[in-house]
């Protein structure tokens, strides 16, 4: 595998073991095993509750990584539906002489039933091999994340982190790389920035070079923001412009002015004050 | 017709709400103002479980989060003016209102309160891309109100463009509706979000295209989205000629961010500060939420945009202050819970994704945001 | 600061909206070297919360309508030529009776307008219908001036600042006036500002509102105050009318015409509001009326309350029509509502200011003959009635 | 497409439906849902033509805030459709079409 947590999505087995978050080769010896794949401080902390026998430490701050008490984990499985982030699963090296069983979340429909024929998928939703579920846990205190156990070749036990989806076809990873669609960076001028009045990244720029220097500067030059939105969906795009042309920072153009009404309101609303 | 109230709390999601709570159950009169038919803000459509610890309801779904705030505020006596919309902020602590009324009506109301808390949460940025105004392209967040709130299919194949936390929970929200999503662009050398969340789709076979942008949108002959073309970008972050690769997807999803909503604020003269760590522009606040005009509270987005639990304690912080401000609680207490609050929100802001917030907010606290 | 070095220029014009840009235009096509200054940015003021209407139609009687009539013609020509769309609509303009009452004040101001030479049209209640069915049916007539169109204000100012620039005057925005300086016989020679000095010896002051404190700085004392109007901006794509329309009661509130008893509250009365619409060049349009003393632009949330029903008073069809925003503006005022287009006891020193209405529509030909009177050329007008002199001897 | 079941919202349990029409063509829709979900669902994804050049447009923020989607609903121009509700017999145009 090439590349590191953050270019990959998902962490390699080299950074779970270099962080010590992957249980011990003895410990999988010994049967089923919380495997907790969350390597960044966030600050969460339920998996740390939901084991009933201390097995998981998060502590203080809350931002600590949770750490597994390897000893003490009995791969109840309690925690993986606990995790917000869905990132733990459990392992059990032991289940046959050939097979090894994964538990995971699965918050997909359909749901598998015991006993089917599954492609399992390691961490990227590659398929590595075939697998058999042999549980579906679904109780209500899984709040709707179900817990799917599937076993497969020892030798992937490693690897495997889920089954791919029941409904979608295989993903066409390597679609084609060809395009239809070839990029031209000369001349964008006629990009749309304000989809209200139509008018394009040309417009604001001539208005810029005009002398128009802040939001309402280019608003009154160009109608930039005065549409049906009243510009809340341009004027940051019109204020980055601004900064780039200008080579200004953000907090030198000012917001344009706020005006009543915020949002649209028909005459007959306005006409019916008592009060006037 | 003039209606006053001792606290107006305009936007009833998660800090309109709890903010309301707070005040309200210790005897304020409060009336929440919402522009939706039903309060909850944007918690409706976030049905992932939230992190946190138990105190911020880690571990709970949003939607779940957002019923138990709902049946909370309905106990607590605040009143909700619902389909109603606060269309201007004027002198004397003025609120007018669209209000709807029972028979469906609309009739302008002022409500004059002596407390206000503008809590209007807030909106997704854009990017600009040749056909970014095609007909199935949309902010992540709109997609998200589709499968999620209206349990509607915006697409059935898309591109998701931005790897922020929206953007990584929005791709597995969508492929959890049944969509099929092809992958996820995003400029920087680096996945933005929690790796947790990138875990999640990359096991359901989703592709990242790091230092990618995507730069072409192509509609068919009905005028909607039928392909979308990404590009590399070089060391300058441009675009690199032969680079691109199309894909034939009928949603793109833009996750580029969001900005606080604050125009009411900005219309009352409330000071505003450039704060890019949450969201840009935003109402300055100190440490009881209060801006600098005495009455006017912000919490949640609106005083810089962060996430649903933050702004739930932020809404919490605000209502304990103006309960305080009405003397409906006495201060021993009230400092007492605003001290456990802060805790909390600060404990949310550690670590390397909250750093930058926890850096920014207390620059503005401490009011060492130069204006 | 722009330099240490002073600046030099033939003239220095004060303010960038459309007076100030009107002057620096016909005084660079004099061949003078202009410097205008700005404390903002062009268009910044009154210019751009103005509808951008050019009729005739509110003009008083005598003199002012005289001088509009040669305004409107004069402007009509401008954006024929000037190169630039600045949202030009000519379509003429309605002016609506509410009355019986106001339909006779209605023939008067027909009269009137007819002896000035002004194309003008006397409608019955059919006329009116027939001419926009969605008038309120019960409308009892109207006039209908057939010159004359609407353009957007400030792309019109942008157009002269461009003409300007290209002419070789300078613009000097985000600069403030603090200062003149004077020679041993009292003549200005000097504007002094915040970013340098520039020596000059003819000041042109045109700064709309602001015009009274910049004034003060030179020891003149004009009597330009603020007077506050709301506009009200209708949603795009919905269809009132296609032309300017007004009630007559815009030429009563105006001209302070209190003969008549305008069928309004008193809240109204006491706010100056009426009815007008402005379709634009954009798709959507501009509602007014309002006007009384005030001097910040916020919006006033009852007064544009009683111009949506005003509105609706005279086009039921806006109803159920979108206001996307308010805004407000505040019109130079003088105590007879005309401009003062005039020399000072100050040699050298020319006011282009007070345009109380029609200050977009006068703004060019204001400046046409200020200039006239800068070179002692013989003058279009009696511009006796526009000088500052006219408050003085009141005095 | 309406997503009639959910992994995490469960079967949808509003199944009533209202009638509507959408430039004259009648539709059966979600009863309560937003105008332009309802039509999404509908494989209707554009809202309006532009006034300037004549491009359509449809939902693009969800929440209100952009009007991208405004629709003409019972003669009204300009409805935001992504937070306006369905209700019996409401007549819908796409904006500015031709």
């Amino acid at each position: 595998m090439k590349g590191t947590i953050l270019e990959n999505g998902y962490p390699s087995i080299e950074e779970l073991k270099n962080a010590h978050r992957f249980p011990s080769e003895e410990r999988f010896q010994k049967g089923p095993v919380a495997v907790i794949e969350c390597l960044q401080p966030i600050p969460c902390n339920p998996c740390e509750n939901a084991c009933r026998f201390g097995a998981i430490l998060v502590g203080e701050p809350i931002i600590n990584l949770p750490e597994l008490q390897e000893e003490k984990c009995t791969g109840c499985g309690m925690c993986v539906a606990s995790c917000s982030g869905l990132a733990i699963f459990i392992v059990d090296k032991t289940y046959s002489a050939t097979e090894a069983t994964i538990s995971f979340p699965y918050e997909y429909l359909p749901l598998p039933v015991k006993g089917q024929a599954i492609k399992a998928v390691n961490r990227a939703g590659e398929v590595v091999c075939d697998g058999t579920v042999t549980r579906v846990m679904n109780v209500k205190q899984n709040d709707h994340t179900p817990v799917v156990t599937i076993a497969i070749p020892k030798e992937f036990s490693d690897d495997v982190r889920s089954m791919q989806r029941l409904n979608v076809a295989p993903a066409e990873k390597d679609h084609e790389c060809c395009a239809d669609y070839t990029y031209d960076p000369a001349d964008p001028d006629d990009l749309i920035v304000c989809r209200c009045e139509e008018v394009t990244v040309g417009d604001i720029r001539k208005a810029i070079a005009e002398g128009a220097d802040t939001i309402t500067g280019v608003k009154r030059r160009t109608r930039a923001g005065m549409g049906l939105c009243q510009g809340r969906t341009c004027s940051k795009t019109v204020s980055k412009m601004i900064a780039d042309a200008k080579h200004l920072s953000g907090d030198k153009i000012p917001l344009d002015t706020a005006r009543p009404p915020v949002k649209p309101v028909p005459f007959s609303v306005l006409a019916g004050d008592e009060d006037i | 017709m003039l209606v006053n109230r001792q606290v107006a709390i305009i936007g009833g999601g998660p800090a309109g709400l709890t903010a309301a709570i707070e005040a309200a159950k210790v005897g304020a009169q409060v009336l929440i103002i919402d522009e939706n038919a039903r309060p909850g803000g944007q918690l409706f459509k976030q049905i992932h479980k939230f992190f946190g610890s138990k105190a911020h309801n880690a571990g709970v779904r949003g939607m779940d989060i957002g019923l138990n705030l709902l049946k909370e505020t309905e106990e607590s006596g605040a009143e909700t003016w619902l389909n109603s919309t606060v269309i201007g902020l004027y002198e004397g602590n003025r609120l007018s209102v669209v209000r709807t009324m029972e028979d469906g009506s609309k009739k302008i109301h002022t409500v004059q309160a002596e407390k206000i808390l503008i809590a209007t949460g807030s909106q997704e940025n854009t990017i600009n891309f040749d056909g970014w105004t095609i007909p199935g392209v949309m902010g992540a967040g709109c997609a998200q109100t589709m499968i999620n709130v209206n349990r509607v299919m915006p697409g059935t194949k898309a591109l998701m463009v931005g790897s922020g936390n929206v953007g990584l929970m929005v791709s597995y929200q969508m492929l959890q509706a049944g969509i099929d999503v092809l992958g996820v662009v995003e400029a920087a050398p680096k996945i933005s979000g929690y790796n947790v969340h990138a875990a999640k789709i990359c096991r359901a076979g989703v592709p990242f295209y790091l230092r990618h942008t995507i730069i072409h949108a192509e509609a068919d002959e009905s005028g909607t989205l039928c392909r979308a073309t990404i590009a590399a970008l070089d060391e300058k972050w441009n675009p690199s000629p032969n680079t691109e690769q199309s894909f034939d997807v009928n949603l793109v999803c833009i996750a580029a961010g969001l900005r606080p909503l604050a125009k009411l604020a900005q219309m009352y003269g409330v000071e505003h500060g450039f704060i890019p760590e949450l969201g840009g522009w935003m109402p300055l606040h100190d440490e009881n939420m209060e801006t600098n005009i005495q009455g006017i509270y912000v919490a949640g987005d609106t005083a810089g945009v962060e996430e649903a639990n933050t702004a739930m304690d932020e809404g919490r912080l605000a209502g304990i202050s103006i309960a305080q401000s009405l003397q409906l609680l006495p201060d021993q207490e009230a400092e007492q819970c605003k001290a456990e609050i802060r805790a909390r929100l600060e404990s949310l802001r550690l670590g390397p994704f909250g750093e930058r917030r926890l850096q920014a907010k207390n620059r503005i606290v401490k009011k060492e945001v130069q204006l | 600061m722009w330099s240490k070095k002073m600046k030099n220029a033939d003239v220095v014009v004060i303010g960038g909206g459309i007076q100030g840009l009107s002057n620096a235009y016909y005084l660079s096509q004099r061949g003078l070297r202009v410097i205008l200054v700005e404390q903002g940015d062009l268009a910044n003021g009154t210019t751009s919360r103005s509808d951008g209407d050019n009729f005739v139609c509110d003009a008083a009687p005598g003199f002012t309508t005289s001088f509009t009539t040669a305004a409107v013609k004069l402007m009509v020509e401008l954006v024929h030529n000037i190169g630039y769309d600045v949202d030009w609509l000519e379509k003429g303009a309605v002016m609506l009776a509410e009355t019986e009452a106001e339909l006779a004040v209605a023939k008067e101001i027909y009269q009137a307008k007819i002896e000035a030479g002004v194309k003008v049209r006397f409608m019955d209640q059919k006329d009116v219908h027939d001419d926009e069915p969605n008038t309120a049916p019960d409308i009892p007539g109207g006039l209908e001036f057939q010159e004359g169109g609407s353009l957007s204000p400030m792309l019109l100012a942008f157009a002269l600042g461009e003409h300007i620039k290209a002419m070789g005057g300078e613009m000097l925005r985000f600069t403030k006036v603090t200062g003149f300086g004077f020679d041993q016989d009292g003549a200005v020679n000097k504007v002094i500002t915040d970013q340098g000095d520039i020596l000059t010896p003819r000041v042109v002051l045109a700064a709309g509102i602001w015009s009274t404190g910049i004034a003060k700085l030179a020891g003149l004392d004009i009597p330009v105050t603020t007077m506050k109007g709301d506009l009200l901006v209708v949603e795009p794509g919905v269809y009132i009318t296609r032309r300017k329309t007004m009630e007559i009661g815009y030429a009563l509130v105006r001209n302070e015409n209190s003969g008549v008893e305008r069928k309004i509250t008193p809240f109204m009365q006491q706010h100056g509001v009426g009815f007008l619409v402005e379709p634009t060049g954009s798709h959507n349009a501009l509602i007014g009326f309002s006007k009384y003393p005030a001097d910040t632009v916020d919006s006033n949330c009852r007064v544009v309350n009683a111009i949506a029903r005003r509105a609706i008073r005279f086009f039921p069809c806006i109803s159920d029509a979108n206001i996307i925003r308010t805004y407000s503006g505040l019109r130079p005022w003088t105590p007879d509502h005309e401009a003062i287009v005039s020399e000072t006891s100050i040699p050298g020193f020319y006011l282009c200011t007070g345009h109380c209405g029609n200050g977009i529509t006068n703004g060019p030909l204001s400046a046409k003959c200020l200039a006239q009177i800068m070179f002692n050329e013989p003058a279009d007008f009696d511009m006796s009635k526009l000088s500052i002199n006219r408050f003085q001897n009141q005095q | 497409m309406y997503i009639t079941d959910h992994p995490i919202l469960g079967a949808e349990e509003n199944t009533e439906m209202v009638n509507i029409t959408v430039d004259g063509v009648p539709l059966r829709v979600r009863k309560g849902s937003m105008i332009a979900a309802a039509l999404l669902a509908n494989g209707i994804k554009v809202n309006r033509y532009t006034l300037k050049h004549h491009e359509p447009r449809g939902v693009f923020c969800g929440i209100g805030q952009c009007t991208d989607c405004v629709m003409i609903v019972n003669g009204q121009p300009n409805v935001r459709t992504c937070i306006t509700p369905v209700e019996e017999n409401m007549v819908i145009m796409t904006q500015n079409k031709d």
